[in-house]
């Protein structure tokens, strides 16, 4: 029986198979090569099928200028999935940084390395998906990766904890979003995005309750209110690499799939999905505020953040237009940077304090480290939507997209939410240059710090992204604009 | 269609995620919440198996398998951290896995 | 007279079902969980094939009942008596609340299913649901899903190797 | 269209800014540079002063598209009024600098590079025709403040800085709601290209923002901590030129972009800016130190300030410009002068003080000058701009000059209340004869700013005559030209313009 | 001509320049050489000014000289210009007459004080502030000047500034003349509204509006005036005022600056005469203020607050004057009170410095014999004060009587009040006179009265007693230009500027003067009986005395009813607004974010069963949200 396998674009699929292609020599490396030199050969290799990656989705991104769908109807190659698998090598990139200088242990290094790009190729992925299944396998092959990667410091307890904590209620959203994915296909006999939008009844009470779960499903990836309650305890226990890496590939991951599922496969039921993006997008911005406001851990205060920051790109989705799209896509940007940048800053404090940062012992940071105090101070700029900053141009963006959809009370909300925002992102900075370790009688770790070279480039990198993408609104929001256009308003 | 109208299938496959939801929120035993997890998705898979049933192409018994390959690998990863857990004589009690909250 | 074989079948099946179900997530023991978890599946697995998914069935019995839980069983002897966990949580709000929430996904879910106009069963072919046409499938539509399965896998395995091995380093007691 | 000016005075101080923070250099070295700095500023002000052509509005255009997806772009260039409060800027600044030059400040890098970059962030304020621009400079004033603030203040700088940002991040966030509802309405972001608007919320959020930087009466609940905890010279620039950022926004965009909801509301902000004047004298009055009663006077200037911008013609426009040099001069002297007394006695408390002006001369007639023009006294630049004021609101109702006139007298109370609680009487316990009367440097810094005080005492019809553009002379471009919308000012129209007395 | 009187307004700002500028570079009496100069300067240009208005046809005695747009805007234009016309010049030459003797008295009598420099340079201040108020072009620059003489009068009271009832003083001054300020600067805005000018060649313009806005205007001038003039009921800060060194008091207090509000009617004639009700309450302010002055000076111990009280009256009657519309016989008053007041605080001045400072009349008596020649002239001033022929005070006083009494009923009251006045006026003079100079010398005046080193006689050094002399010299002949009705050439020139309402007949004019000289020669002869035969004794009326010895209690009303009631005011506002309201709020919402922050921070349990039961809930809620909302 000759059976017609279908035609394989493999450009689409370079960027996975980059990272994959990485993964594999990391692996490999744990075996093969000598213990000592596991660490630089796996993030060297790590970080090479992040480039790679990165290149080839740039590459795909410039040859997609109209979509197609390919191997088999599974997966599509546009420019959104490109964008976002640009986003996310850069993210990886970073985090490849952050860990190199961070993860200093030979055991199972080059095993992390190869989750980590495993992780990344997987969101590459799942930003390709065009159906339910591929929906559902990419979402869990990352979060697969992650759960190990999470608790990969298994001397640490929280690491452990964590990492079950994650296990149990991404497996429990998971099989939300697969219930979900059943029932849609029930209601409608597909499982590609585009026919689910065109077979469905927008009134069928099986397509709605699916699409509910999906919700669910995604929202709690995206850690919106009220599926967050993993993320301030995943994030704190996690090793902070794996906190910044997830902090900003599986938001923008989580967020660009919303949208693309959203517009894709459910625009008939917007009427539905706008409001109750709306009210999660304020659930989260009201929950990640508040309770940051009372951390000291610096790691679960940005973990909040982090929620916070869901909410107010939930406003982009829930805007339904084609400025919150873009708005959105060009939000990730300089989030991601950020994210990864704070963390990485967090990272450098911790291994210099050799135990968990908090708001106290960051004090007189600024000062003995000027350049990692300036770019947190920077970075907590950023979150906050201070101008000089691309968070400040995200937030505009997002506000005006709700502006254009006429929902000016939530720019009221998404106003509040900053403000009571700035309270414990400035806090950061207040702790870190405000006081003197003398008046808190601190010591210090002892010693200098270990030179950390490749922390300081990461951080640097995210520095020039966050400020440059204020200064490079044109380009970036013109490449944004480019891959939402994938999307149909 | 053998055996009655897809509904029915349908409802055992939603009690069947219930009793996993159930077992989720209720079992204090992080294997058991594993096992319920299995529950869980295994209602999903009724329910595509069903509704493949009901449109008569494959897909959903398709998606049904890589579900259970997915769950296998859960369960795999899972498992993993549970033993690793206990060799840290952490307690096998979610409920005491309680370092990191606020 | 096939049907009335059917209908008990299915009546078994289903009761088997939600009783082994139940079982799972009410005995105190995880191993008569796990065992009450194969028993699960198999009757699960008598469901599929009534729902002409032969292939599936047979998946269901040979990987996830066979191999999957075994792993499980393994894991449940290995640690024992640790294994061994209360039954329920300290909080009856928490209980109570579960029990609510379940109660509440599933009445939606039915109403979800009984509001809807589900057409009648489409006529279906012998094929259908065999190891061929499932063979088919994934090698044709659903090839990706097939390929990316098993990255899956191999995920999850380097993940069980990394957390399952045994290392002095860090265990406890050292 | 396309002149550097602006953007020379915006990015040399930024520039000057990051050559603080990258090249490690003592800490004399970097006062000195960044007191070079902003002379060099200062000169290039001067030069553009020069080269402006007062008889038409919106000069030294400069315009580059940032992002024409929503039609943002830098532009900036000035208006009459803009030039002078950029020139109040860069001469508060330089005397700033300069002052903290003498007091010696810790981790000079880090605290000249900011004052540096707040520099650049007000010019941008006065200079920006472009809404974001705007509300980008805007903001990027809060961020060198809130250090400077946090770090170099008293000892309860953080409460401060907390209530600081807390106020005026509140408003300036509803600025941002207004901005973006008012650009995407008017289909660009361009302030000399859209528009006006009808819109009260719009502008209501405009003005919520302004009400609080300014800060009007009852948004004043950041100021008295601020002023009193910041570093002298981080007040000056705050209660100097910071808070004309604000009221600057009234004018160029709250009251310019939306001629009818400033009608409706006129009544609302007149009365809070009359209360606010009233009740900052008031509290100025029984503030128990110079600090508390210059910050207090502040928010009562600000309300007269407001006053005029409400007024909405001829004369309480230019009041309000002319009004807005002059205050921004005075404050930063007077807590400058502030910052020199407690130096000398580590105290600012009436209590401890007294007494001063026998033997320190110098000191005594600065303050004393400065405290005369500060409380208006006919003939000086403040009483001009306080009669324009009194006299453009007098048109509107009677009864806010009224106000104004009480203001007057309590004006006289607390400052007098200060000079001599200073300067008179019994030396006070605090006052040792160790401390000293200002030395040279001091006066190098002071002098040339009453120097400015009274040179603008002597010709305030160089503020007040060329803040905006003659009406009857031609202009060049439609959008080169913003005038506020006037109200005719004279009812009977028998109002004769010369009246027999210029030349 | 124009440059002569540019001259004679900047002559004293420079020299208030130079002095400032050199600091301690320069001796305190070259500084006091510096002022004097200047304003000697100001005196010859102001002369020459006249000299050359006096060569002009009368109709064409009036020069506007603006130097540039002081202030202006788009609509309106107030130029920094100056009037030269016979009003101002007259007063320029009043001005810097007087303040220029004074000045140099002022070298002497200042000699040895700390900061000397500092005095002259206010002193030099004032006289250019006067000089603005007077030649000012404008309203708007009178207002300047206004303000600029309220400046410099507070910093002179306040000169010695360590002492803090000086210090008190000079505030009280500066602010109650700030009101005046105030109410001006209310007028002005009316003016300008209605006419959009403040040229005092447009203020008749303000015709065209209605009555209201006239008498408003004209009430809001005569704010200003009655301030400045410490007439009834602002008053207060005058008697006070006298902390200030006694040079002070004579220029300041005495000669020039309190008679301001004179010159303010007279220079605003047209729109008081808009409204002629308040005109008439000018007048009447400065009858109510003639008579009580007079009578509070009764009972002062302090011989510069009797002084001061009989400048109040003085100007009282000059109120009368302009308010009947005799402004030529109110600036001609103006000009002679300028003379023998300035003579009385100056000699009281050589007293005082002779005395050590003292200013208590109780402590003094017998000078006659330690200081005959300043009793002399002392004796010449009071004779002019009370207005007996042939001094300066009779021919000056005489004719407002007049004019109040050609002014029909409301006149003669006025008329009555005067010649009381006049009785009064012998009466606290003399009185004053006989204290200080009769009878034997005090104990307290022997052992004090020094003689200072390099001083020509006995009485003070000569550069203080020479100004005396001028100043009693023409106390005696200043009276001599203008003969009412019969040689009124100050009248003529005069009314030009402010031509008047009222012309008195010769009747009225004998009558008057035989009344008033009637009524002080009683007052001084009653002053005689007590205190200086001692043939009476004071009468005895406790309740009037203390209710005069209080000041028939206007401090303590204003204290009550002005001063305590504002600071009340702002310690409430503080204690009940500012501190829990506008303070405590953003503390109060602080505290509420961060206890709803802990709340949902308190959810966060670590619990993980509770994190599922959130997703399954928020699932079931989602699920019934979507089915239900379709």
């Amino acid at each position: 029986m000759k059976i017609p396998t279908p035609n394989v674009d493999w450009l689409t699929l370079s960027p996975e198979l980059s990272l994959l292609a990485a993964a594999a020599i990391c692996l490999m490396a744990a075996v093969l090569v000598p213990a000592p030199w596991r660490r630089g050969v796996g993030a060297f290799f790590a970080f090479a099928g992040f480039i790679t990656a990165g290149i080839f989705a740039g590459v795909v991104f410039d040859r997609s200028v109209n979509s197609t769908l390919e191997v088999g109807n599974a997966i599509v190659r546009d420019r959104l999935g490109a964008f976002g698998a640009i986003i996310i090598c850069g993210s990886g990139l970073l985090a490849v940084f952050v860990s190199y200088s961070h993860r200093m242990r030979t055991d199972y290094v080059a095993e992390y390395y190869a989750l980590l790009a495993t992780a990344g190729a997987g969101m590459c992925f799942l930003l390709q998906a065009h159906n339910l299944m591929t929906l559902f396998l990419g979402l869990e092959w990352f979060s697969i990766a992650l759960y190990i990667i999470c608790a990969i410091d298994m001397e640490l307890e929280t690491s452990l904890e964590s990492g079950l904590k994650y296990l149990v209620i991404g497996s429990f959203g998971s099989a939300a979003l697969l219930f979900g994915s059943a029932l849609v296909y029930g209601a409608t006999g597909e499982i590609d995005f585009t026919a689910i939008a065109a077979a469905a009844d927008p009134h069928d009470g099986l397509l709605l309750a699916g699409l509910a779960m999906i919700l669910v499903g995604l929202g709690f990836k995206a850690s919106a209110a009220p599926f967050h309650q993993w993320t301030p305890d995943v994030y704190e226990g996690a090793p902070t690499p794996v906190t910044a890496f997830m902090s900003a590939a599986t938001k923008a991951t989580a967020l660009i799939l919303m949208l693309r599922v959203l517009r894709e496969a459910f625009p008939q039921e917007a009427h539905d999905w706008t409001i109750v993006l709306a009210v999660l997008a304020c659930a989260s911005l009201a929950v990640g505020n508040l309770a940051a406001l009372v951390q000291r851990n610096v790691k679960r205060m940005l973990a909040y953040s982090s929620i916070s920051h869901a909410g107010f790109m939930l406003i982009a989705i829930a805007a339904n237009n084609a400025l919150g799209a873009r708005g959105l896509l060009y939000y990730l940007i300089p989030y991601c940077a950020m994210s990864v940048g704070a963390f990485a800053v967090v990272a450098a404090r911790e291994r210099e304090l050799r135990q968990p940062v908090t708001l106290d012992n960051l004090a007189g940071m600024g000062w003995e480290r000027p350049f990692l105090g300036a770019a947190m101070w920077i970075f907590m700029l950023g979150f906050a939507g201070f101008p000089l900053t691309g968070g400040f141009v995200g937030k505009f963006y997002v506000f005006a997209a709700a502006y254009e959809r006429d929902w000016i009370w939530l720019m009221i909300v998404g106003v509040a939410a900053t403000l009571v925002s700035l309270y414990y992102y400035l806090g950061v900075v207040r702790a870190m240059y405000f006081r003197s370790p003398v008046e808190l009688q601190l010591m210090p770790a002892g010693g200098s710090p270990p030179r950390e070279v490749t922390l300081q480039v990461g951080v640097a990198l995210a520095v020039v992204v966050t400020v440059g993408s204020f200064f490079a609104v044109q380009p970036l929001i013109e490449i944004a604009r480019k891959a939402a256009e994938t999307l149909v308003f | 269609m053998l055996g009655p109208d897809i509904t029915w299938y349908l409802a055992i496959s939603a009690i069947l995620f219930s009793i996993g939801v159930l077992g989720v929120l209720l079992r204090r035993s992080p294997l058991i919440v594993l096992l319920s997890l299995e529950i869980m998705l295994n209602g999903g898979n009724l329910a595509l198996i069903a509704f493949s049933r009901q449109t008569g192409e494959g897909t959903g018994q398709v998606f049904a398998i890589a579900v259970m390959a997915v769950a296998a690998s859960e369960v795999v990863v899972g498992l993993g951290l549970i033993v690793a857990m206990s060799r840290r004589r952490l307690p096998l009690d979610v409920d005491r896995l309680r370092s990191l909250r606020g | 007279m096939g049907n009335v074989v059917v209908w008990i079948v299915w009546i078994g099946a289903a009761f088997g079902c939600i009783a082994s179900g139940v079982a799972v997530v009410s005995f105190r023991n995880p191993f008569y969980s796990a065992l009450a978890l194969i028993g699960n599946l198999g009757s699960l697995a008598v469901l599929y094939l009534l729902l002409s998914a032969e292939f599936v069935a047979a998946a269901q019995v040979l990987v996830y009942a066979g191999a999957v839980m075994v792993m499980f069983l393994f894991v449940i002897a290995y640690l024992g008596g640790e294994a061994d966990a209360p039954f329920v949580g300290r909080h009856g709000w928490q209980t109570v609340g579960a029990i609510i929430a379940a109660a509440a996904i599933f009445v939606e879910i039915i109403v979800a299913v009984g509001e809807s106009s589900l057409s009648h069963p489409a006529k279906i072919d012998a094929s259908f649901g065999s190891p061929a046409e499932i063979g088919r499938l994934f090698l044709t539509d659903h090839l990706l899903a097939f390929e990316v399965t098993s990255i899956v896998l191999l995920a999850a395995a380097v993940g069980g190797v990394v957390l399952g091995h045994h290392s002095r380093r860090f265990d406890a007691g050292t | 269209m396309n002149d550097w000016i602006a953007t020379i005075l915006i990015f040399l101080p930024v520039a000057g800014a990051l050559a603080c923070f990258v090249f490690p250099v003592g800490g004399n070295a970097v006062a000195s540079f960044a007191v070079l700095v902003s002379l060099v500023e200062v000169g290039f002000w001067i030069d553009a002063v020069t080269r402006f052509d007062f008889a038409h509005g919106l000069q030294f255009e400069q315009q580059a598209s940032w992002f024409s997806d929503l039609n943002v772009s830098y532009h900036v260039g000035m208006f009459g009024f803009s030039l002078w409060l950029v020139g109040l800027t860069v001469v508060v600044m330089a005397a700033a600098m300069a002052y903290a030059f003498l007091a010696g400040r810790e981790r000079p890098r880090a605290y000249y590079g900011l004052m540096l970059l707040l520099t650049g962030a007000v010019v941008g304020v006065f200079t920006a025709q472009d809404l974001l621009l705007f509300y980008v400079m805007f903001e990027a004033m809060l961020i060198p403040l809130y250090v400077l603030l946090g770090v170099w203040g008293g000892a309860g700088r953080l409460g401060a800085t907390f209530k600081f940002v807390a106020y005026t991040m509140a408003g300036s966030l509803l600025m941002l709601v207004s901005i973006i509802a008012l650009g995407l309405s008017q289909g660009t972001f361009d302030l000399a290209q859209s528009g006006t608007s009808s819109s009260n919320w719009i502008f209501l959020g405009f003005a919520a923002a302004f009400a609080v930087k300014a800060p009007l009466f009852p948004f004043h609940g950041w100021l008295p901590d601020a002023y009193r905890e910041a570093s002298p010279e981080v007040s000056a620039v705050l209660s100097g030129i910071v808070s004309k950022a604000a009221v600057y926004g009234f004018l160029r965009i709250a009251i310019a972009k939306f001629p009818g909801p400033t009608e409706d509301f006129r009544t609302l902000f007149l009365v809070l800016a009359a209360v606010g004047l009233v009740y900052g004298s008031l509290l100025a009055f029984r503030a128990p130190d110079v600090r508390g009663v210059i910050a207090y006077s502040s928010l009562a200037q600000m309300g007269l300030i407001t006053l005029g911008l409400f007024a909405t013609n001829d004369l309480g426009f230019n009041g309000a410009v002319l009004q807005m040099v002059n205050h921004g001069l005075i404050s930063a002297t007077l807590f400058l002068l502030a910052g020199a007394i407690e130096r000398r006695t580590a105290t600012g408390e009436f209590l401890l003080l007294g007494g001063m002006a026998r033997g320190r001369p110098a000191l005594a007639t600065l303050l004393m000058t400065t405290g005369v023009i500060a409380l208006a006294v006919p003939g000086s630049s403040a009483f001009a701009g306080e009669f324009l004021v009194l006299a453009g609101v007098f048109q509107q109702y009677w009864l806010y000059a009224v106000a104004g006139a009480v203001a007057i007298v309590l004006a006289a109370m607390y400052m007098l209340r200060l000079i001599s609680g200073v300067l008179h009487q019994d030396v006070g316990s605090a006052v040792s004869d160790a401390a000293r009367d200002l030395v040279p440097a001091e006066l190098a810094i002071l002098v040339p700013l009453v120097a400015c005080l009274l040179a603008l005492s002597v010709w305030p019809a160089g503020i007040s005559e060329h803040s905006f553009p003659s009406t009857t002379s031609p202009s060049t471009s439609a959008p080169a030209r913003f005038t506020p919308p006037r109200t005719p000012a004279v009812p009977h129209g028998s109002m004769s313009t010369e009246g027999g007395i210029s030349p | 001509m124009i440059a002569a009187a540019w001259i004679c307004l900047l002559a004293p700002l420079g020299a208030t320049l130079v002095i400032t500028l050199a600091g301690m570079r320069i001796s305190g009496r070259t500084a006091g050489w510096i002022a004097t100069t200047s304003t000697s300067v100001s005196f010859v240009a102001a002369v020459v000014a006249f000299a050359k208005l006096l060569s002009e046809n009368p109709e064409d005695r009036s020069h506007l000289s603006t130097a540039w747009t002081w202030l202006g805007t788009d609509q309106y234009h107030f130029g920094l210009s100056i009037l030269l016309d016979p009003l101002s010049v007259f007063m320029m030459l009043v001005v810097s007459g007087v303040g220029s003797l004074i000045v140099a008295y002022s070298i002497g009598y200042m000699d040895g004080e700390n900061e000397e420099r500092r005095y002259f340079a206010y002193m030099a201040f004032f006289v250019f502030s006067m000089l603005m108020l007077v030649q000012a072009g404008n309203l708007l620059l009178l207002l300047v000047g206004w303000g600029l003489v309220g400046l410099s009068s507070y910093l002179l009271i306040g000169f010695h500034q360590e002492r803090p009832s000086a210090i008190a003083a000079a505030k009280k001054a500066f602010i109650m003349n700030a009101v005046g300020d105030a109410t001006m600067a209310l007028a002005l805005f009316l003016l300008i509204l209605h006419t959009g000018s403040l040229d005092f060649g447009s203020l008749i313009a303000i015709s065209s509006s209605s009555s209201l806005v006239i008498n408003l205007v004209a009430l809001g001038l005569l704010g200003g005036a009655v301030t400045k003039s410490a007439q009834v009921p602002l008053h207060t800060w005058l008697p006070d005022a006298m902390e200030g060194p006694t040079p002070v008091s004579a220029l300041i207090h005495a000669a020039t600056m309190v008679t301001a509000g004179v010159y303010l009617i007279a220079r605003t004639h047209n729109v008081f005469e808009l409204a002629p009700n308040i005109l008439d309450l000018a007048a009447g302010l400065g009858a109510v203020t003639l008579l009580i002055a007079g009578l509070i000076a009764l009972v002062q111990t302090d011989i510069k607050r009797v002084i001061a009280y009989s400048t109040m009256s003085q100007i009282g009657y000059m109120f009368v004057g302009v308010g009947v519309g005799a402004y030529s016989n109110g600036m001609y008053h103006l000009l002679t009170h300028a003379f023998f007041k300035a003579l009385l605080f100056l000699a009281a001045g050589l007293l005082i410095h002779a005395l050590a400072g003292e200013q208590d009349m109780r402590k003094m008596g017998g000078m006659r014999v330690l200081m005959p020649r300043t009793y002399w002239l002392f004796f010449v001033g009071g004779l002019a004060l009370v207005g007996i022929p042939p001094f300066a005070g009779f021919f000056s006083k005489d004719p407002i009587l007049a004019a109040a009494l050609a002014h029909g009923t409301f006149g003669a009251i006025l008329w009555v009040a005067g010649v009381v006045g006049t009785f009064l006026t012998g009466l606290y003079t003399f009185r004053m006179l006989f204290m200080v100079f009769w009878g034997e010398p005090s104990a307290y005046a022997r052992e004090h009265h020094h003689v200072g080193p390099g001083t020509w006689s006995r009485e003070g050094p000569l550069v203080m007693f020479v100004p005396v002399v001028v100043l009693g010299v023409l106390s005696v002949v200043g009276g001599w230009i203008q003969v009412a009705d019969f040689w009124t050439p100050v009248s003529n020139f005069l009314e030009v500027s402010a031509p008047p309402l009222v012309t008195a007949s010769g009747t009225q004019e004998a009558i008057s003067s035989i009344f008033a000289v009637a009524f002080g020669l009683v007052g001084i002869g009653v002053a005689w009986a007590i205190y200086g035969a001692r043939r009476a004794e004071v009468p005895s009326a406790p309740g009037v005395q203390s209710a005069l010895e209080h000041k028939l209690w206007f401090d303590w009303l204003y204290d009550r009813a002005f001063y305590r009631p504002s600071v009340w005011l702002a310690r409430a506002l503080y204690r009940w607004f500012e501190q829990p309201v506008i303070l405590g709020s953003l503390r109060e919402i602080a505290a509420g974010a961060k206890e709803s922050g802990s709340l949902v921070s308190r959810l966060q349990t670590g619990l993980l069963r509770v994190y599922a039961l959130a997703v399954a809930s928020g699932l079931a809620v989602l699920v019934v949200v979507f089915i239900s909302v379709r």
